[in-house]
């Protein structure tokens, strides 16, 4: 039952402020921990073998009689629903020790379930408007998670966030109000055939252009990137990690590529424009992550710059060059939302999140800079850590592809952020220990568990990383790489 | 008729925009709506027009009224009075490129036939069932935002950044 | 019928573009919201406009349904984020929000 | 055998690793009894495994030839075999060594994670696991030494440094064979040395002598014996490396490269090989700390093996095998002996020693059996292995060579002489304080390390038949059978008598020593020290003159500062004016445009979105 990605977290959700009623904090931290080991468990066990000969469409069944909930899970969705159940449970753990600060665990749990009960909605189904629907479910939960710390910074940056992701999430809808006056159908199928008899390249070009200022600005791609340096680090360290983790990803690279590639159909037009964007985000991205003093800034931009990588890879549209933006993808949600998380466990120590007042904690907090000593390492792209290799799958996707420059382009982003991440920690763990942080103390118990497991997972897929490519990518991949044909499959929808 | 009850909706959409006062601002936007639901009424969208009267024109706008009464006392902001002449020359601008573009467009836009049968409760039960768990989830969504934001700091306020 | 939509559409663009007007240019924040809303009634509009076209009225509807609830959410949240900005600020002035830069 | 069972001996020790860095140290016999308890079953793990039939287990790694293989067949099954073995005695040594050890979690961990890794190395069938094993053991050296005294990091760095140099050349050996055959499995790898495998020979054959630690690559070895926990010395370049380097030439010399008897490729080998011997011996010779000249001599015999290896005939091959299991016996059981007394007396100079026997009878007992046998004294093993080396190079036709092998039997003889009367002879030294001898976990592994050096004496056949002849069987025309034990301690041919005579002379040059020292035995090797030629020579080995690694530091110290001033400087000058100018401006614009305003960013957002539509409006055009 894959009805169970979405109805189970928003079940929970709905129970939560009642749970929290009974106890405040035992009952919301196990559930919600439960629930993300649950997602995880079933997502590898139960719906991994059910795609094992390419997507399936499941109906949802009610009291026994079937409803008119068809959900599509194919390699790519799967692929998706792996990475959010992965970091969020990574999350919730964390949440345990961290958001004892916060107050309102119930509530906070109710959000952070409501926004994967969106983003699982969003990747398993097959209609248009409710990529839409579900990419608001998430949106709404994120804005007032980013706000959760109720202080001027975080109401400030949620403000901006939702003004500015409204504005998106309209363009999203004009888009589809457009194609659905044109087609008259929303499922993937009915708008993939509608438009191919139609040939009407300039509208939905114009459509595209809408879609890509939409999830880009979801995705935070330059220019539509200026809210995320501000949510995201604003945000709780958990929620940080999870936006920066998985919701771009999934509000904005799924929705896009799952559009574009397997609804539209990618042109040559598409895939330059979508090349030169992450082109830029790339290096407007590591450029200003290069000048900030705020360590979670910093990490939020090089969000934008990561994100990057992946459209760079996924926009070539090659067999080769979507894998590499996949993995990235993947890897980008581990090892960013380690950092985040790690950022968090410094913050909650020392008070402070400004890298010119840290400085030799690593004596103080051995784990937590080992770990992001790890992830620092492998965002970067040192060899053999998990982000090495994606880093030159796509390069080598882009040699292939003969875009000589870009690839070029990408080795000197990779470089820039090598040395963002030397200045972070070596501000941050390594030098002198400031005489302020003699006092300070390790990570609790659930945080550390928490970013030792992300740790642990980042070295292990560098070692083991073909097959992880094997069994997890490649299904996904060639979802993708079919593009139109397979979503045409499902005209019957 | 039709063009008529359009260029209503743009108008007060347009004096919701422009108007200084907020309260006044407000309702403009709630006439605004009215219109919009006459024009869903005269689009045999007749759900679609009693829901836009009664959840926009009057929970929105409520909503609006509260919150303006909530925060007023305060500082005002009063709004730049140029935007009385910018904006005028902006939709002017705007009004050419507009007709221009769909004229433009006029007759190139192939018609696709699909008809449907039912009733409006059958399609929203049958057909897009899943919409109504995007919806639930929404509303959830919205009420603990609000919850959220709202709650009064257990221990350790954290937002005491003022 | 298909003149008809372009024609809606025309006034669709209009209404985005006026709300995009009040949004770009515009300093309290409750002004703001209203531009979003009235982006959003041309959403619906659009919507609306599109299942007339197409003779697919009951589907636009139960879409235009659901986006009028996801934009109640969507304004509320807003409006409670705004209200405790004020607290904060006790002003309304998004010009006054700039302490996160650079 | 069940082909997945083959992962079993590296993920066993590597499990216990992962255990012993987790175990809490609040708990006191916990770790010790984990540990011993551990290299047990390892040890357990290895005999099972011995004898059994020849397996293969493949794992899809990366494709394209690169997979994880490994291959059990009669050596690596003897190579696991002595590899768990010395883990096991070295692990009960450490239990007392050790104890009051202030990183003693780290070291098990370590020590389990190099057994792992060694395991590894020894079992791959396919060269890119066998360099992630291969580098992986360096790194757990250098983690090793780091745990000595407070030079270990000086030396862990020079150790780190020369064996990444040596594995360099092993994969750039690597690479070149992989370019010329197209396979990276190294069951299937059989070619003649010729044009650019010939260069690939010589680069391989680097990787695995330097590992073996033969001149030039040994410099690290002497250092670290001060800097480094003897127990450490033991194990790794007292038994593993050796064991693992030799092993890894064995396999070049035999399977990979077909090498022609008296070929240049074995003129080398058999060069290096009776240069290590001989200059190292030198230097033992004249050593005054027991750590030391026992380090010089773990190089010197080293000489031995690859000597006897070089020769390409069966009885010199056997027999440098045969010497590389026998020396990490005795040369353990030395170092062992060599921890037991520091442990005791808190110094290994020979001048602060003496007449320890009566004190540390069981200690001397080992130490004087592993001493004898290292110097080839009948009917020891290490007079068999040497005995097949002497008859081996005799072979070839390269006399000079059996003479270079002799000189340094004698120079052997000599300084353990020495040593051996400087420890547990003569008077005592009034500064030593009272001793006495160590708890059973210390002395029980050196005399178990000196019964298998008689064992392997005596009864040679054991070794020879069990675990050294079934290597060559499929190397030798058809026909013909391996028989060494026959001769194996005859004591009535040329050789054997010469190599007698020589131990005569040793014994004569330690008593004239011991007469010109004023019968003070650490002294004796000082008319050897102060001959006139020598002692230029030593003056300069003492300067590290000879020391590669030390004159490369030089070296690399003098173009650093021209390069400093020459080309830095200018690049510097481009690097900071431009580079961070450009990068600080670029860094400036992009926080001047991050200015805060919700309107400016949304335009960024409309002018954005108008761009792109523009852009694929010009680009369906």
């Amino acid at each position: 039952m894959i009805f169970l990605f979405i109805i189970v977290p928003l079940v929970l959700a709905a129970l939560m402020p009642l749970l929290g009623k009974i106890s405040k904090r035992f009952l919301p931290d196990l559930l919600a921990n439960a629930t993300m080991l649950f997602l995880l468990v079933f997502s590898v066990i139960s719906a991994k073998p059910l795609i094992a000969n390419g997507g399936v469409i499941q109906q949802a069944f009610w009291f026994g009689a079937p409803i008119n909930i068809r959900l599509l899970l194919d390699g790519f969705s799967l692929f998706m629903l792996f990475t959010i159940s992965l970091v969020s449970f990574a999350v919730t753990l964390y949440s345990i020790d961290y958001m004892e600060q916060y107050g309102a665990k119930a509530n906070y749990y109710a959000l952070l379930l409501l926004m994967i009960a969106g983003m699982n909605g969003l990747v398993l189904t097959s209609d248009l408007f409710n990529i839409y629907l579900f990419l608001e479910v998430a949106a709404v939960a994120s804005y007032a998670l980013v706000a959760f710390g109720q202080g001027h910074d975080e109401l400030e940056a949620s403000f901006k966030y939702l003004m500015l992701s409204a504005v998106a999430s309209a363009f999203i809808l004009l888009s589809i109000a457009i194609i659905f006056g044109l087609t008259g159908g929303l499922g993937f199928g009915a708008v993939a055939s509608g438009l191919k008899t139609l040939n009407i390249k300039y509208v939905v070009g114009f459509c595209s252009g809408l879609f890509l200022m939409g999830f880009g600005l979801k995705t935070a791609l330059v220019p539509f990137h200026t809210w995320l340096p501000d949510a995201h680090p604003s945000a709780p360290a958990p929620i940080s990690a999870m936006l920066s983790g998985v919701l771009i990803k999934v509000s904005g690279v799924y929705a896009m590529m799952r559009i574009f590639l397997n609804v539209f159909g990618l042109t040559p037009a598409l895939t330059t424009v979508l090349t030169v964007l992450g082109m830029a985000s790339i290096f407007v991205g590591a450029l200003a992550a290069l000048g900030q003093k705020d360590i979670k800034r910093m990490l939020a931009y090089s969000s934008i710059s990561q994100v990057g990588y992946v459209i760079l890879g996924l926009g070539i549209g090659t067999p080769l060059g979507i894998i590499g933006g996949l993995f990235h993808l993947f890897n980008h949600a581990l090892f960013k939302s380690l950092l985040f998380l790690n950022a968090g466990a410094v913050e909650q120590s020392t008070g402070t999140r400004s890298l010119d007042q840290m400085g030799g904690l690593a004596k103080r907090m051995p784990l937590t800079a080992a770990t992001s000593a790890i992830g620092s390492l492998s965002i970067a792209g040192v060899p053999p850590l998990n982000g090495f290799w994606s880093k030159l799958l796509i390069i080598i996707a882009l040699v292939q592809a003969k875009m000589h420059v870009l690839a070029f382009l990408a080795v000197l982003g990779s470089v820039i952020t090598l040395w963002y991440y030397l200045v972070l920690q070596h501000n941050a763990f390594f030098g002198k220990l400031n005489d302020t942080w003699k006092s300070v103390k390790e990570a609790p118990f659930w945080m550390s568990a928490a970013t030792v497991m992300l740790a642990l997972l980042c070295i292990i897929i560098g070692l083991v990383f073909p097959m992880i490519i094997h069994s997890w990518l490649q299904p996904a991949a060639d979802v993708l790489s079919s593009g139109v044909a397979v979503t045409l499959n499902f005209i019957g929808f | 008729m039709h063009l008529f009850l359009m260029i209503g909706l743009v108008a007060f959409s347009i004096m919701a925009v422009l108007s200084r006062d907020l309260l006044r601002s407000a309702i403009n936007l709630a006439v605004a709506s009215i219109f919009l639901a006459i024009i869903f009424f005269r689009m045999n969208a007749v759900y679609a027009g009693v829901f836009e009267v009664s959840v926009v024109a009057g929970l929105i706008t409520v909503l609006f009224i509260t919150a303006i009464a909530l925060t007023r006392g305060d500082q005002e902001v009063v709004e730049n009075k140029r935007h009385l002449l910018i904006f005028p020359l902006f939709f002017l601008i705007l009004v050419i490129i507009d007709i221009l573009v769909m004229k433009n467009l006029l007759g190139k836009i192939p018609a696709m036939v699909s008809s449907e049968t039912g009733t409006f409760g059958e399609v929203l039960w049958k057909q897009r069932t899943f919409d109504l768990i995007g919806q639930i989830g929404v509303i959830f969504a919205g009420v603990l935002a609000v919850l959220a934001l709202f709650r009064q700091g257990e221990k350790n306020h954290h937002g005491g950044k003022e | 019928m298909n003149n008809m939509w372009i024609l809606n559409m025309g006034f669709v663009a209009l209404l985005i573009c006026t709300g995009l007007y009040c949004l770009l240019t515009m300093k309290n924040m409750v002004k703001l919201l209203i531009g979003v809303e009235i982006i959003a009634k041309g959403i619906t509009l659009a919507l609306i406009a599109s299942g007339y076209a197409r003779d697919n009225m009951l589907v636009a509807q139960s879409l235009a349904i659901t986006v009028i609830v996801v934009d109640v959410a969507v304004i509320a949240t807003a409006l409670a984020i705004i209200i405790s900005i004020n607290r904060h600020t006790k002003s309304l002035d998004v010009r006054k929000l700039t302490k996160l830069k650079g | 055998m069940n082909p997945q069972n083959l992962s079993i001996p590296i993920l066993v020790p590597f499990l216990l690793a992962l255990i012993s860095f987790l175990l809490p140290s609040r708990i006191k016999w916990l770790r010790e009894t984990v540990a011993v308890l551990g290299a047990a079953i390892i040890v357990y793990i290895a005999i099972t495994f011995f004898g059994q039939k020849e397996t293969f287990y493949t794992l899809p790694w990366l494709g394209h030839g690169i997979d994880f293989e490994l291959r059990l067949y009669q050596f690596s099954q003897f190579i696991l075999l002595a590899l768990s073995g010395f883990v096991f005695l070295i692990t009960l040594y450490s239990t007392v060594k050790m104890a009051g050890h202030s990183r003693v979690r780290e070291y098990y961990g370590y020590i389990f994670l190099t057994a792992a890794l060694a395991a590894g190395a020894t079992l791959a069938n396919n060269f890119v696991p066998l360099i992630f094993f291969w580098e992986g053991l360096l790194i757990t050296l250098y983690a090793l030494i780091n745990l000595g005294g407070k030079n270990a990091h000086r030396t862990a760095v020079k150790s780190f440094i020369i064996g990444g140099f040596c594995d360099f050349c092993m994969i750039l050996g690597i690479a070149i064979l992989w370019s010329q055959t197209g396979t990276l499995r190294m069951s299937d790898i059989s070619v003649l040395p010729q044009g650019l495998l010939a260069v690939s020979f010589f680069l391989m054959m680097i990787g695995a002598i330097g590992k073996a630690g033969a001149m030039p690559f040994h410099t690290w070895i002497p250092d670290a014996a001060i800097d480094a926990p003897v127990s450490v010395m033991a194990l790794i370049p007292g038994a593993l490396e050796k064991l693992l380097g030799i092993y890894l030439l064995v396999r070049i010399t035999l399977d990979f490269y077909k090498l022609e008897i008296n070929s240049p490729f074995c003129i080398t080998l058999m060069i290096i090989g009776a240069a290590t011997i001989v200059l190292a011996v030198f230097m033992a010779l004249i050593q005054k700390d027991l750590k030391k000249l026992l380090s010089y001599h773990a190089v010197s015999q080293v000489g031995y093996m690859i000597l006897g290896i070089g020769t390409a005939v069966p009885i010199g091959i056997i027999g440098g095998i045969f010497h590389m299991i026998n020396n990490a016996i005795y040369k353990s059981g030395l170092f062992l002996a060599a921890g037991s007394v520091e442990h005791q007396t808190g110094t290994t100079e020979l001048k602060k020693l003496g007449g320890l026997y009566r004190a540390m009878p069981f200690t001397a007992l080992g130490f004087l059996i592993c001493a004898a046998a290292i110097s080839g004294i009948w009917p020891l093993n290490g007079f068999v292995s040497k005995e097949m080396i002497f008859h081996g190079s005799y072979e070839t036709g390269y006399t000079i060579f059996t003479i270079a092998a002799w000189l340094g039997a004698i120079l052997t003889f000599a300084s353990f002489l020495k040593a051996g009367h400087a420890v547990f002879f003569g008077p005592r030294n009034p500064e030593t304080p009272q001793v006495r001898e160590n708890k059973s976990p210390i002395y029980v592994p050196i005399l178990i390390l000196a019964a298998i050096c008689v064992v392997f004496g005596i009864y040679n056949w054991i070794p020879l038949k069990f675990f050294l002849e079934p290597i060559l069987s499929g190397h030798l025309p058809a026909g013909e059978t391996l028989n060494f034990s026959s001769h194996a301690l005859a004591l009535f041919n040329p050789i054997a008598m010469i190599s007698m005579g020589c131990l005569l002379l040793g014994l004569g040059l330690h008593i004239y020593g011991f007469k010109r020292g004023g019968n003070k035995a650490y002294l004796v090797s000082e008319p050897i020290h102060h001959l006139p030629v020598l002692n230029t020579l030593y003056n300069w080995a003492e300067a590290r003159v000879f020391d590669l690694y030390e004159q490369g530091i030089k070296f690399l110290q003098a173009l650093s500062s021209f390069l400093f001033k020459f080309v830095d400087r200018p690049i510097d000058f481009f690097y900071e004016r431009i580079v961070v100018s450009v990068g600080r401006a670029c860094t400036g614009i992009l926080k001047a445009a991050h200015n805060g305003y919700y309107a400016n960013y949304l335009a960024w957002t409309i002018g954005g979105l108008v761009l792109i539509v523009w852009a694929i409006g010009a680009l369906l055009r």
